[in-house]
């Protein structure tokens, strides 16, 4: 007990350093919970409106752009990889690889977040954002739908289609523009040789959050781009 | 990048806080799952099984199985206490609960023929 | 605390800490209160803001009430109304209500009723508060520029097309305090879960602080859902989204699923609270171990969850299915029971106690009687039948007071009476608090109980004019808000007193058990001198015939 | 002077059957309340504290005072759930006899139709014994259609119908309010209900149908509106012959055929490029926002008129066109 209180980093409001480390990562998986619900209640409104507008949402789904999204996905999981190799490295102590994974991560989640500007652009080119200059009629339902009145209902739901194809990535997107500065807060701490064996928290806690993350694009990236014809 | 022998050795030094030290070999792994995973998604995306239905439930049974890979060895709740392993389940749980009641009013409005149509 | 004259303060009294060093005079400056990371200190910080919000929703109330002394809308033309009731109930709920016990007596005593220095995350605590006031602040920018009148509720479409109020900022501030609300959770989970002092097992926790934990599981894992559909809302109504417009073929009744998903079980985190009070203060007051303590910890849990399965209880008339309608209905009256469960133990711990009249016992004995008013009306309500003439109505209006202001409210002064001599180290005078109490139960009465009539009369709510015949009933109730508001301010004056004027308060004035009376009054800025160990279960007082429990005090050393 | 009420007045089928229940109710709490205030009160006396040093009798528990405190208001609660579901399906279960009523909520009036097409504001003349089913829908926000002497409520809701029914038993005038709050005026959105003798509602309906018919209505708007300058039914107007139109099949440009049905109108006036009969150009405008629900009920009512006019064959067409309501307007309820 006496050497773990002696730890820079130990917080006197503990008994010890690994009471301090445990609250620490319970706190960000309590944390997480939390998160869960936040997404949550936009994967309801997902699901209830897929489940009312099954055509809108098919045919909103086919103007994103599966190749970009794909890519995109191999990109968030290879970051999780990193990051996963940062936490280990961390671990182990060893400082220039803790720095050097934690970096990688950066750099893939800014791909990833590139990647969503370019896809962005290319809806707002398309006039795909909801809104006053929504355009519908691109969607090409008038071949694939006869009845005009399920056309019309179709086309204008698929709004709402898009709508939360934006709210749910662009809170998304936001979720890894708050983690991209945290990952390089921590890289700089690391690089200053305050994580080792003994103590590092920050840098496990931070990768719960990142690979969070990464799994809420996992489910978004089959909601939202690869939504099956229905009948 | 890292030999295991010292990791193995480190972590019985180390105090009980991390029990376990995943090799990097399972990281790797994991991650060749997830990368197939992908692919198979997008892939079974362009296959008809029928129905609809079918396609949603496939895709969705991939996606678990990567989150829940992700949340084992990743986010190493494999190795963690129970407490952690029931912070984890109980966001999950909650979001069921939203999610089975929501539908509990949408998908059972028809069938009386009251509300709605 | 059995003589009201106060003399000076010049004797020392044991265990007073008010000359020593204490958490309160341990630094100075308004900046080592603005960034402390002192649970204590925050506490306060928490009880100021809040009185100030609970006497801003108050006076919003009044005017409700003014209005309302006549059929004609006369007082205020009808903008005007639906603001004021809207942002007396946006203020009492989130502003006040939600934040009231576990910000101010949890955040004070739950770190040391389970022997800890502080919570997990002292600086989360901070930044809590924080979030707290731009949410405060932002909601005020709201009122200044010229209020809200959506409702509590926010329904949609009104709320994101309709309405030509500042519903996003409004919205923007709820959704900022809703995350001091799920950040004081986390912490407290945690701090509970992992920061419980050697020997302090679950099931010899202070009932107080299971009444929190079951709050905390609501606060982490459903204001999220409210705070993303807030969101929704404000983001909806800037860029136009038609998430809930009809035209775009959205469902407006999604809203009040996603918005009760969290607002029910919400109701759970100001209630739940209370009842931690109520269980800490009943067992001071008879002296004796709490009756069915497994019983009353396990009922809140089951509360909190079950809780979570209630939800469309309130659109039984919305159009909801006949058949989730009906689910909902059973559930709720399932999470009927584990509430009678605990008012029947609290009774039952009288039985053979040694109870005593003080003041913050005379507000747990109302709240056993309001609340279970309250929630037998809940019993109306849930009743699908029933409530389709119910729903809307002042039926509902009298049933949500009679356990939020009856229950809540009276637990937290009930609390704040308790615990003022160990927050203060002063004593309040006890014949000022006796004659509060009566008033406010009251004045409480008059105001509510006649609304249980003129609703099933069938007055709606959130109605600005009414027909002539419901006005006797009404101004009996302004009559009665006017009572209860005097009440109100009673204890005000009396408290703000004692901080200069009170009797010094020794560190167990009530003779009560628990980890908090064992320190000086008031504490310590680290709480304990030595981490204590706890041997005993709690609420071990000294009983009759059993002379085993005679022996000793908790094991914790005793300061002083 | 004051009439004073303590209690609503019965005057539907529904009334006794909920009033029933909620007798029940306030039988369990007043019982519960009294129980648990005696208890309270008595113990607390008893048991005042006497003398600083007294000890309590140590009383920490037992299992079958719990089990009975679990289980009596178990089984309370269970039988006030069958009974509150019967009473819930008695209100929500319409009799195959009813008569038919739809009623828009808009802010701040309810607009109330009947059968014949006879329309009134605020108001609602029903007769007396006979089920009355309405049919409720919004054109803005949420409202809530609610006769507490009749003990029925319910929400309109707008993009949806919602329906409910009651049975009056009483011949007299009665509240109507709106419950759910809608805006600015939610508390002046009250009418009043008349229940009458079934000859009186027959007299009334009848009364004044010629002057204030739907079809009418919808001619004048169909002027005011200058719909006629495009279709004016001579060969140089730039939008089709409507005369005749309802009922039939209609060949649109992308060699589709649908049915001129209301739901077709409807759709035609709310969102014309939605389908672009053969051999027109996609011009005419969209009336989406500019038409109340209201009007365009009028609008399709006048046009299935305009059948009438041009073949004067025998009147197969459509009933009275005011109930039924169009199916196209999005239903999210109909899953
Ligand atoms: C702290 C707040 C709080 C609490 C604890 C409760 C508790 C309960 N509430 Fe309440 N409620 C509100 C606050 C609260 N409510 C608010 C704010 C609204 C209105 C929201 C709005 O629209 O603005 C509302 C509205 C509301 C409705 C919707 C009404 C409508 O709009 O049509 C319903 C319907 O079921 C309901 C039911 C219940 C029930 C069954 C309980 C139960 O938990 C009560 C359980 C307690 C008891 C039953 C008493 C103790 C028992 C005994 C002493 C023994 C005897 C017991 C039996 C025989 C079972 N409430
Ligand atoms: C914690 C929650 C809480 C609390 C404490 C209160 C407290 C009070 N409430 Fe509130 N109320 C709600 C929560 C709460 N309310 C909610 C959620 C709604 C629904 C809103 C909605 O429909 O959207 C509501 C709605 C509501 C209505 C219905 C309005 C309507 O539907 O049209 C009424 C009407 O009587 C009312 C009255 C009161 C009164 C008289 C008090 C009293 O207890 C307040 C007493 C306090 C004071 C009076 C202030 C202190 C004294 C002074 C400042 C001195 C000066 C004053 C006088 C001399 C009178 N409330
Ligand atoms: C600017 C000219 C113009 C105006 C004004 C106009 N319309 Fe049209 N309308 C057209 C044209 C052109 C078509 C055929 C192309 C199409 O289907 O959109 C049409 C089609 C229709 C149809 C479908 C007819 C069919 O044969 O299937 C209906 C019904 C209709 N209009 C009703 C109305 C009503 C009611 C109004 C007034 C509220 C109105 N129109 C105003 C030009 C107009
Ligand atoms: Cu319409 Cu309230
Ligand atoms: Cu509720």
């Amino acid at each position: 007990m006496s050497s773990s209180t002696h730890h820079p980093a130990y917080v006197h409001h503990f008994e010890n350093l690994s009471e301090q480390k445990e609250a620490a990562t319970f706190g960000m998986w309590v944390f997480i919970a939390q998160e869960v619900l936040f997404f949550g209640g936009l994967f309801a409104a997902y699901a209830i409106y897929r489940n009312l507008h099954p055509e809108a949402f098919y045919f909103g789904s086919h103007h994103l752009n599966i190749p970009l999204g794909a890519a995109n996905t191999a990109v968030l999981i290879f970051s999780s990889l990193t990051m996963a190799l940062a936490v280990h490295a961390a671990a182990l102590g060893k400082r220039q690889q803790i720095v050097g994974w934690l970096l990688a991560t950066v750099f893939l989640g800014s791909v990833f977040l590139g990647v969503k500007v370019v896809e962005y652009k290319e809806k707002f080119d398309h006039h795909l954002v909801p809104g006053a200059s929504f355009q519908a009629g691109q969607l090409g339902m008038a071949e694939h739908i006869a009845d005009p009145v399920l056309r019309g209902k179709a086309e204008r739901a698929s709004q709402i289609y898009f709508s939360l194809y934006f709210s749910m990535t662009g809170l998304h997107a936001l979720h890894m523009i708050i983690g991209v500065p945290l990952i390089l807060w921590i890289a700089a701490r690391a690089w200053l040789g305050q994580f080792g064996p003994e103590y590092h928290s920050p840098v496990e806690i931070i990768g719960l959050y990142w690979h969070f993350v990464d799994i809420i694009w996992i489910f978004l990236f089959p909601l939202l781009y690869l939504i099956p014809k229905p009948h | 990048m890292t030999d295991h022998a010292a990791a193995a050795d480190h972590a019985e030094a180390h105090e009980h806080a991390h029990p376990h030290i995943v090799p990097v070999r399972t990281y790797i792994l994991v991650f060749l799952a997830l990368m197939v995973g992908t692919a198979i998604t997008v892939g079974a995306s362009y296959v008809d099984f029928g129905h609809s239905y079918l396609n949603n439930l496939v895709a969705l049974l991939i996606a678990f199985t990567k989150a829940t890979l992700v949340v084992l060895f990743f986010m190493h709740v494999k190795y963690s206490s129970k407490v952690t392993q029931l912070a984890v389940g109980s966001g999950f749980a909650f979001l069921v609960i939203l999610f089975f009641f929501t539908f509990a009013d949408y998908l059972t409005r028809g069938w009386l023929g009251t509300p709605g149509s | 605390m059995q003589t009201e004259v106060v003399k000076g303060n010049e004797e020392a009294v044991p265990g007073n800490g008010l000359d020593r060093e204490n958490y309160i005079n341990a630094k100075h400056g308004i900046w080592s209160w603005l960034l402390t990371t002192d649970h204590k200190r925050i506490a306060i910080l928490y009880l100021v803001s809040i009185t100030l919000m609970f006497f801003m929703g108050g006076a919003f109330a009044a005017g409700v009430r003014l209005e309302l002394m006549t059929p004609k809308g006369d007082l205020v033309d009808s903008d005007a109304y639906n603001k004021l009731f809207t942002m007396h109930g946006i203020v009492m709920v989130f502003f006040f209500l939600i934040p009231s016990i576990p910000a101010v007596l949890g955040n004070f005593l739950l770190p040391i009723m389970i022997g800890a220095k502080d919570l997990a995350f002292p600086k989360i605590n901070l930044l809590s508060w924080y979030f707290y006031i731009v949410g405060v602040a932002v909601f005020l920018v709201a009122c200044l520029f010229g209020g809200v009148e959506t409702g509590w509720t926010f329904y949609t479409p009104y709320s994101t097309a309709f309405s030509h109020t500042n519903v996003i900022l409004a919205a923007l501030g709820i959704f900022i305090a809703g995350f001091s609300s799920i950040l004081t959770g986390l912490n407290f989970i945690v701090t509970i879960h992992k920061m419980r002092a050697p020997g302090l097992t679950w099931f010899r926790l202070p009932l107080f602080v299971w009444a929190h934990y079951a709050t905390s599981l609501i606060q982490i894992l459903g204001t999220p859902v409210v705070a993303v559909t807030i969101l929704m809302v404000a983001v909806e109504r800037l860029l136009k989204l038609g998430l809930f417009d009809p035209a775009l073929g959205g469902d407006p009744i999604l809203f009040q699923h996603l918005f009760w998903f969290y607002s029910h079980p919400a109701v759970y985190i100001m209630i739940l609270p209370g009842m931690g009070v109520m269980s800490e203060l009943i067992t001071a007051f008879t002296r004796k171990r709490v009756f069915g303590y497994e019983f009353i910890a396990i009922s809140s849990l089951a509360i909190a969850v079950v809780g979570f399965l209630v939800w469309g209880h309130h659109m039984f008339v919305s159009g909801q299915s006949t058949y989730a309608g009906m689910v909902f209905s059973a559930l709720s009256f399932l999470v009927a029971i584990p509430s009678a469960v605990k008012v029947f133990n609290w009774s039952a711990t009288l039985y053979k106690g040694s109870v005593s009249w003080e003041s913050p016992m005379m507000y747990a004995i109302g709240f056993i009687g309001l609340f279970t008013i309250g929630g037998l009306t809940g019993l109306f309500l849930a009743a699908m039948g029933l409530d389709i003439h119910m729903h809307d109505t002042y039926f509902v209006v009298a049933h949500f007071h009679y356990i939020m202001v009856g229950g809540a409210i009276f637990a937290y002064l009930g609390g704040i009476h308790f615990w003022w001599p160990k927050i203060t180290g002063r004593l309040y005078p006890e014949y000022w608090a006796r004659v509060a109490a009566v008033l406010v139960f009251a004045g409480f009465n008059l105001t509510f109980f006649p609304q249980f009539v003129v609703g099933y009369l069938g007055m709606p709510r959130r109605y600005h004019a009414y027909p002539e015949e419901f006005q006797v009933l009404n101004v009996l109730s302004t009559a009665g808000a006017s009572l209860l508001g005097i009440a109100y301010l009673i204890p005000m004056v009396y408290l703000t007193w004692s901080l200069f004027a009170g009797k010094k308060a020794p560190a167990n004035p009530w003779g009560a058990k628990g980890l908090e009376w064992t320190i000086q009054s008031p504490p310590t800025t680290f709480n304990f001198d030595h981490q204590p160990v706890v041997t005993e279960e709690a609420y071990a007082y000294a009983e009759g015939h059993d002379t085993s429990h005679d022996a000793a005090p908790p094991a914790a050393p005793v300061r002083a | 002077m004051w009439s004073f009420p303590l209690f609503p007045e019965q005057a539907s089928t529904l009334a006794s059957k909920v009033d029933a229940l909620y007798f029940f109710l306030i039988a369990i709490s007043v019982f519960f309340s009294i129980l648990i205030a005696a208890l309270v009160l008595t113990l607390a006396i008893k048991y005042r504290r006497r003398s600083e040093d007294e000890k309590p009798v140590p009383i920490h528990g037992s299992l079958l005072l719990e089990l009975t405190w679990t289980l009596i208001p178990a089984g309370i609660v269970l039988v006030l759930f069958v009974w509150s579901a019967e009473v819930y399906f008695s209100a929500v279960r319409v009799p195959k006899n009813a008569i038919e009523i739809t009623a828009v909520g808009k802010r701040w009036m309810w607009k109330v139709q009947h059968m014949t097409g006879k329309r009134e504001i605020n108001e609602l003349h029903v007769p007396v014994g006979v089920p009355v089913k309405v049919t409720l829908t919004s054109e803005d926000v949420i409202h809530s259609f609610f006769i507490p002497a009749f003990r029925v409520k319910k929400d309109a809701v707008p993009g949806r119908y919602n329906t409910m029914w009651f049975e009056a038993t009483k011949i007299g005038k009665y509240h109507l309010f709106c419950a759910e709050y809608c805006g600015t005026k939610h508390s002046g959105m009250i009418g009043t209900v008349y229940v009458m003798e079934p000859d009186a509602y027959q007299a009334w309906l009848g009364g004044e149908q010629a002057g204030a018919s739907l079809a009418s209505v919808g001619e004048k708007l169909f002027t005011d509106l200058a719909c006629i300058t495009c279709h004016r039914g001579d060969s140089g107007a730039r939008g089709p012959d409507l005369a005749g139109l309802f009922g039939k099949p209609v060949k649109l440009a992308n060699g589709e055929t649908v049915t001129a049905d209301e739901s077709y109108l409807r759709e035609s006036i709310v969102t014309p490029s939605a389908k672009i009969v053969e051999g027109y150009q996609p011009i005419m405008p969209t009336f989406q926002g500019l038409l109340s629900e209201e009007q365009l009920l009028q609008l399709v009512a006048y046009i299935q008129t305009m059948k009438a006019e041009v073949k004067d064959e025998a009147g197969a067409a459509a009933p009275a066109p005011a109930v039924g309501a169009p199916a196209a307007a999005p239903s999210p309820g109909a899953r």
